[in-house]
């Protein structure tokens, strides 16, 4: 589905990401793990064109999307729960689940079964329900990244990128966040994750990569990875 | 330091012997307001290229400069060695003014607020008939100087000296603790807050030194001119000015005399058509030449050069294509702002610098040393043992602080006991960055008590707070991007001055002193954080780990008594978290009391001598951290029950 | 007290102008934190371009709009030279500079092109007044606030109705964010010049017929238009029409009850006491700082 | 830290070549010619020097003055008094210009006569009508022994009392307001409007003043009519004056306008159109072929510059400024010298008669007296169908 080949990108003269190789099968979830400043939120931002690649290749569904500005890779199906959550406060949670849509209400999409969507959507979460009209400004760090996840699904995508979606997030509503996942993953979404939290993220993914300092330092099934030694000495300290 | 003094030097010699050899007035006069403007623009630099703010009132205040002189000298008739004191202390008065508005806001409205100030001194200036004869203007013969009636020449050596000792002053204002407060307000106006540095006093100070230099070249400038009327401190000089800055280049003070040099003879040069054909061509050929080089040196691409490129042979084209230049003046000097704006944006010093270290070397220029002293890496730190306060060193009373309708604390009590680690956790949004910012005065609760060592904080402005002993670190990095890592410390260190701006102008012993002591104990602190390596290495270039450390390093600088922690260990890898530990416990052993606000359990269970839990605003639980862990409330809102 | 109510009238007309010029600061600074400086010169080069196809023969209810036609070209124009670049290299100074600088150029083509007089721009209406309230007021000037009023209203049901508008306001809200939602937001940024240059340009051929035409009359108009949105606060449709009712009306009364010479002090007065108390102006909303 | 210092000798290096950068010979004889080509009174300072380039033309084309071309150095000074001080500097010291023509703006000719004063180089004003420039008390040059500034303008002196004549005498009016605009040219001839009404026992019930550029004069218009006005006197220029006619349209006030020469300004009718419609002024010379000079001037004028509905757009400018070329002309010929003071000498003593547009000038300056124009030479003109025409009872 998504193929990232000898990847190199960065912000200004210096590369943080150094020939990376990436691979995300259809109906997979594969995560990508590594410390603050590895380079995993880069790796997502150059994937949706935020970020200029210097070198090498990305393929969506064997198309080229190469420095593709951010719209053009969502409008190929490509959705992209950001960092930080990052939904729009001003406009009211129904708003941002539209926004969501905006490829499909016009017509770079197939608009689909809208109004389905959207409540299934709520469904998925119901704390999104109560809050329809409410600003999403208004929201709790944990319903919004409900509804960031939601925003991502509105786009009936054929990827998901998750960036960090714990982050910040008290380890009650990490269980619930990863749960949700779960049921995403048990409903066959092609999903990339990016986490942190990497005992979560191995857990519930199928392959992993680990990134440090710019470079893919080790990769393979999420189960093999759990046990190696290196990993849990680095990434699974604590836990 | 040498070269640069002999460069300063001969230039002022050189200069001062120009009129010697070129006796044509009219070019002695020039090169007179090239250094009239130089002075003007020293000062436009600090608020513009130092602490990063557009100021469009800049004309205003060379007309205050201007006006103060002219009116003294007709109304007064006040010799020429008392108007220029005068003159810059009232330019100081109106800068002050003018920075009152404008500290309180940001960015467009900065820009706003400064041409609106502009506008008004026009104004009055062009209405209070009274006292400036209005629109008709002043006429000023040259000084006479003890008896001596100057001419042209005599006051260009004149305005040649004053110009040469701006230039000293304001270097050593710009090296000095001032220099580093006002690049440390524009890269994190909030950590300097915490760092002691208050922003608005430093915004105010910036804003008056640039008024006073203003005004000195307002002044001599009315003496140079030898009149002075309304319709010349408008809009367009301030814009005139800020494309001397950006052309000659930010932050350099040879930047400003080439600028200066530009817009000075830009008019003379956009008045004669043959002469601007033949300049077009000159640019035109450098540039392509200098494209050319660079694309064969594969440093560049051939559609990175294509605009400025295709501008400057189009220039070069129109030059020839039109018959009256005076027609069009206006639409290539915004075409030339157009240009520099985008394609010289370090302006022609930065650019020839660039050019010169990408074409001949790649390798930067020798680090200054440091001269180390004798600080051991743990006598950097003052130790908090012996200080007075009291036992409990911080003690919140029923704190509300509401938003709007979101009550982010709602009746939260805290003690903090001196020379423990309290703990912080709770879920994201439950208020643990929101107290932290109570405690640093960045909220003001809406009703409560905060004390600390004994006398409330509430109401206080940050800087206030962290100069009695409240140091912090921030959730996300707050460091001062564009400084060396020694200087990020030296900015916390500015509370150990006392030497005024009199004494930094004149480097006389006692700032000498303190600059030598500050400079040797922020390389102590970075010794303490394991970072002396790097101590002239630019903050934003270091990694996250060591931003982190860096922080913490300069947060010591303010010899706290309480040193708030704000998700220290995020982001970084499990040896780092194991050397953040290290660092904290030696922090405690030095006596002082740490706030640490974490999600990484494990640190906080490991070093915390007390723990509280906040959830939705409120605190839910206080206790051992072993308490803590099996507290059935806690495990519910915030630990889940996979963690054990 | 007819004078007292004719002050008043010239106030509204004049606070309306100042509202429709600050709307297009709005809009702008909404979805790219950017302000076009050169939106005087959008307005003059309006009224110019209006006053070129006036002198055509062409009726001036047809002129309105092939004039928003041009000023909605004129804004892009402004937004690729100008904004573009600066957005992209994260620089204030840049777009402040290069937007100076762009209305710099706009207004000595205009020179060269129509001359640096000023021309009588031919109204719909007689120039007769009609008698209100014991004053005079023209009919052109009833039509300038109805069509300050009503453009801003159709900008404000477009942001708040369709999903454009709203895409409109997700870029406002968090750029980047809007892009992965599939929303093209350079597109949205310079639509929103355009829209911006095109409410400018709408007012230019509103007020010519009032004030007269000519190149250089876009400049003071655009300061005062900036005093407007800052003190009825770059977020708030109702506030800079209150804002402009309050300058424009101020400005008259200065005039005529203590010199016309301070006529412009007391609406840069009352910019700068907003500022300093209420800095997000008096309809914003203060954002809360984060850290 | 080397490469600095290179680079600042470098700096100081190219700044002194670009400077050094030297003239050319003088195979010509250099005239300035000063003012403003740009900006709100560009009407006048174009069609000024336009009079002037024809006028060279035509010495040039008959073999030009003391066998050498008259070379006009045209520069703009933006009706900003600065520009006219830095012009006139660079027109002394770099460009060594014989003598300069010129001058709109009475600011900008104060603030930089002094510059050719002293540098002794002859100034023929030919449209600034500030009386300071050549008379009164402000007159800088008073106690000069030597005075190098001449005129071919009607100054205010000599206007306002036609003003004001045309106002009480003929018109019988009692009360008149004043409107006049910041600059020096208003404020100094408001001076000398009401000196002028005081010679009449009269006093203006309100005089009003205003910015150049500013758009509505309501409030200006209404004190005046709340003060019983009969009649408005102006000083101002072009644009601003429209606003003054139309402004009174919109409040339902019409009373006449009676102003300085500005009125017949090209912006001024245009603009007010038919607000603007029996506008009386002195005029020095009015677009009609009532002389043939004139009339050869007109159709010269008319198919050089081709200006709109062939009217001049500020005709008192073209034909001052054209006979301001001839004075000089006929003076350095006389003098058989590019000296300044040569030149000055022969200007307050011309033999011969010089056969001008605006008149025959015979004798036109003495050493006291560097005004051309006298107070017999204006007539008044008003605005009729768009174009100035010679007032009943005016030739």
């Amino acid at each position: 589905m998504l193929i990232i080949k000898d990847l190199e990108s960065g912000y200004g003269k210096v590369n943080v990401l150094k020939k990376i190789n990436i691979e995300v099968p259809k109906n997979k979830v594969v995560t990508l793990i590594g410390a603050n400043g590895a380079g995993k939120t880069t790796t997502l931002r150059t994937i949706t064109g935020m970020i200029k690649l210097t070198s090498g290749h990305i393929t969506l569904n064997g198309k080229s999307i190469d420095n593709f500005p951010s719209y053009k890779v969502a409008c190929l199906g490509l959705a992209h729960s950001p960092e930080g959550r990052r939904v729009f406060p001003s406009l009211t949670v129904f708003d941002n689940l539209q926004l969501g849509a905006f490829p499909r209400l016009t017509g770079s999409r197939p608009r689909g079964d809208f109004k389905g969507d959207i409540d299934r959507a709520m469904e998925l979460f119901p704390k999104l329900k109560e809050r329809r009209n409410q600003l999403a400004g208004t929201l709790s760090g944990g319903e919004q990244q409900m509804l960031a996840m939601a925003r991502a699904i509105m786009l009936n995508p054929d990827i998901i990128l998750l960036d960090e979606p714990s982050m910040g997030l008290a380890p009650i509503l990490v269980e619930e966040v990863f749960k949700i996942i779960a049921r995403l993953k048990a409903a066959g979404t092609t999903m990339l994750l990016v986490e942190q939290f990497a005992v979560g993220a191995l857990n519930i993914a199928d392959y992993a990569y680990v990134l440090e300092n710019g470079r893919i330092s080790m990769h393979g099934p999420a189960s093999k990875l759990k046990n190696d030694p290196a990993i849990k000495a680095a990434y699974l300290g604590g836990h | 330091m040498r070269f640069k003094f002999l460069a300063l030097a001969a230039g002022i010699i050189i200069l001062s012997l120009f009129p010697i050899f070129q006796t044509n007035t009219y070019y002695i006069h020039m090169v007179e307001r090239i250094l009239i403007y130089s002075i003007l623009l020293f000062g436009l630099d600090i608020v513009v290229g130092y602490t990063g703010q557009v100021s469009l009132g800049h004309a205003g205040l060379f007309g205050v400069g201007a006006y103060t002189a002219g009116i003294l000298y007709f109304k007064l008739g006040v010799p020429f060695l008392i108007i220029l004191p005068i003159a810059v202390i009232v330019s100081c008065l109106f800068g002050a003014l003018l920075a009152l508005p404008a500290l309180k806001v940001v960015g467009p409205y900065i820009a706003m607020v400064t041409l609106a100030f502009g506008t008004i001194i026009q104004i009055l200036i062009n209405e209070m008939t009274f006292l400036t004869e209005g629109p008709l203007g002043i006429i000023i013969k040259k000084p006479i100087i003890f008896g001596f009636q100057t001419k042209e020449i005599h006051y260009y050596w004149i305005v040649l000296a004053i110009s040469a000792l701006s230039l000293v002053v304001i270097n050593r204002i710009l090296k000095s603790r001032l220099g580093r407060s006002f690049e440390a307000l524009r890269d994190s106006p909030v950590a300097c807050d915490c760092m002691g540095v208050s922003v608005y006093k430093y915004k105010v100070y910036a804003f008056i030194i640039s008024a006073g230099f203003a005004g000195l070249a307002g002044s001599l400038y009315a003496y140079s001119e030898q009149y002075i009327s309304p319709n010349t401190y408008v809009f367009e000089l301030t814009v005139l000015f800020l494309l001397a800055i950006i052309m000659g280049g930010r932050k350099t003070r040879l930047g400003a005399i080439i600028g200066a040099a530009i817009v000075i003879t830009l008019p003379q040069l956009l008045g004669d058509v043959k002469l601007f054909r033949i300049v077009a061509t000159a640019l035109a050929f450098v540039v392509v030449a200098g494209s050319a080089l660079l694309i064969s040196k594969k440093m560049s691409t051939v559609r990175k050069v294509a605009v400025p490129v295709i501008g400057t042979v189009g220039l070069m084209a129109f030059s020839y294509l039109i018959k009256n230049i005076s027609d069009w003046r206006l639409s290539i000097f915004g075409f030339m702002i157009l240009l520099v704006v985008y394609y010289l944006q370090d302006g022609i010093v930065g650019f020839v610098n660039n050019f010169y270290m990408r074409i001949f070397s790649s390798k930067k220029s020798a680090r200054d040393q440091i001269d180390v002293g004798n600080f051991d890496k743990d006598d950097a730190i003052i130790s908090a043992k012996n200080s007075s306060a009291p036992d409990q060193l911080l003690n919140l009373k029923s704190v509300l602080m509401q938003f709007g309708g979101l009550k982010a604390l709602h009746d939260v009590d805290l003690i903090v006991k001196k020379g423990t680690i309290h703990g912080l956790i709770g879920p994201n949004g439950s208020g643990k960055s929101t107290l932290i910012n109570v405690l640093t005065g960045i909220y003001v609760p809406t009703s409560g008590t905060v004390e600390f060592s004994g006398s409330s904080i509430v109401g206080k402005v940050s800087a206030k707070i962290a100069l009695s002993g409240i140091a912090r670190t921030f959730q996300n990095v707050q460091l001062f991007n564009e400084m060396t890592a020694i200087e990020n410390i030296m900015v916390g260190l500015n509370h150990t001055y006392k030497s005024n701006l009199f004494e930094i102008a004149l480097n006389l012993p006692r700032f000498k002193r303190e600059e030598l002591a500050a400079k040797q104990r922020a390389y102590g602190l970075l010794k303490f954080v394991g970072l002396e390596e790097l101590a002239n290495e630019e903050a934003r270039n270091l990694t996250y780990g060591k931003q982190r450390l860096l922080e913490i390093a300069r947060a010591l600088a303010l010899d706290p008594n309480l040193l708030l922690l704000d998700e220290p260990a995020a982001g970084l890898t499990a040896p780092d978290i194991k050397e953040l530990l290290l660092i904290i416990k030696k922090i405690k052993d030095k006596g002082i009391t740490i706030i640490l606000i974490e999600h990484h359990m494990e640190v906080v269970m490991a070093v915390s001598d007390v723990v509280s839990v906040l959830d939705f605003g409120q605190k839910i639980a206080e206790g051992k951290p072993k308490e803590i862990q099996n507290n059935p409330k806690v495990i519910e809102a915030y630990l889940g029950a996979q963690t054990t | 007290m007819d004078i007292f109510v004719q002050l008043i009238y010239s106030g509204i007309a004049l606070g309306m102008i100042y509202a429709v010029v600050a709307f297009g600061y709005q809009l702008t600074f909404s979805t790219s934190a950017t302000l076009n400086f050169g939106q005087g010169e959008a307005l003059m080069l309006g009224s110019m371009v209006g006053l070129t196809l006036s002198n055509l023969g062409i009726n001036y209810w047809l002129i309105i709009p092939l004039v928003c036609v041009f000023g909605f070209l004129q804004g892009t124009v402004v937004e690729y030279l100008g904004v573009r670049p600066a957005i992209k290299i994260k620089s204030e100074f840049g777009w402040i500079m290069s937007t100076i600088a762009l209305g710099i150029i706009f207004r000595n083509f205009a020179e060269n092109i129509w001359g640096r007089s000023t021309f009588r721009f031919p109204g719909p209406f007689e120039d007769d007044p009609i008698k209100l309230f014991g004053a005079n007021i023209l009919p052109m000037e009833i039509l300038v606030v109805l069509g300050a009023v009503s453009m801003m209203l159709l900008v404000e049901i477009f942001n708040r109705k369709s999903i454009y508008g709203k895409a409109v306001v997700a870029t406002a809200n968090d750029r980047d964010a809007a892009g992965l939602m599939g929303i093209n937001t350079g597109l949205v940024i310079t639509f929103s010049y355009a829209l911006s240059s095109l409410t400018a340009s709408f007012a230019g051929v509103l007020i010519s017929p009032l004030t007269l035409a000519g190149s250089g009359a876009g400049g003071a108009l655009g300061l005062k238009a900036f005093a407007v949105a800052i003190v009825g606060g770059l977020s708030s449709g109702l506030g800079i029409v209150v804002g402009g009712i309050i300058l424009g009306v101020s400005e008259t009364l200065t005039g005529f009850y203590v010199s016309t010479g301070y006529k412009d002090v007391p609406s840069l007065i009352i910019l700068l006491i907003v500022l300093s108390f209420k800095p997000a102006g008096l309809f914003g909303k203060t954002t809360i700082k984060k850290v | 830290m080397i490469r600095k210092t290179n680079k600042f000798v470098l700096a100081v290096c190219v700044l002194f070549a670009s400077i050094i950068a030297s003239t050319s010979f003088a195979q010509t004889i250099k005239i300035g010619v000063d003012g403003p080509f740009t900006g709100g009174s560009s009407s006048m300072g174009v069609s000024m020097r336009d009079g002037v380039r024809l006028a060279a033309k035509e010495i040039n084309a008959a073999g030009g003055v003391l066998g050498k071309k008259l070379e006009l150095i045209e520069r703009d000074d933006e009706a900003k008094n600065e520009r006219g001080v830095e012009i006139a500097q660079e027109l002394i010291n770099k460009e060594k210009i014989v003598a300069v023509v010129g001058f709109i703006n009475t600011g900008v000719a104060l603030a930089s006569h002094r510059f050719y004063q002293d540098a002794k180089i002859p100034v023929i004003n030919n449209v600034a009508t500030g009386t300071a420039l050549t008379k009164g008390p402000s007159f800088p040059f008073k106690d000069a022994k030597d005075v190098f500034v001449f005129r071919t303008s009607a100054r205010d002196e000599i206007q306002s009392p036609m003003i004001v004549n045309e106002a009480i005498t003929v018109r019988g009016f009692k009360k008149v307001a004043i409107l006049a605009d910041s600059t020096n040219y208003g404020q100094l001839g408001q001076a000398d409007l009401i000196k002028a009404l005081a010679a009449k026992n009269i006093t203006p019930v309100t005089t009003e003043k205003f910015n150049v550029g500013d758009t509505d004069m309501t409030a200006q218009v209404l004190k005046a009519k709340s003060a019983g006005a009969e009649a408005i006197l102006t000083y101002a220029i072009g644009p601003e004056l429209a606003q003054i006619a139309n402004a009174m349209a919109k409040v339902g006030w019409k009373v006449p306008l009676i102003g300085s020469w500005t009125l017949s300004m090209a912006n001024f009718i245009d603009s007010a159109g038919k607000n603007g419609e029996g506008a009386i002024m002195p005029q020095t010379f009015i677009q009609a072929p009532t002389t043939p000079k004139r009339k050869a001037f007109i159709e010269a004028y008319l198919k050089e510059f081709k200006p709109k509905n062939d009217r001049i757009d500020s005709p008192v400018s073209a034909a001052q400024g054209y006979d301001s070329v001839y004075l000089l002309a006929a003076a350095i010929k006389q003098a058989n010298s590019l000296e300044g003071d040569k030149i000055r000498l022969a200007l307050e003593d011309l033999k011969t008669p010089v056969v001008g547009v605006v008149k025959t000038y015979n004798k036109p300056f003495t050493k006291d007296d560097h005004d051309a124009i006298t107070d017999k030479d204006p007539v008044m003109g008003i605005v009729k169908n768009a174009r100035v025409v010679a007032a009943k009872g005016q030739k």
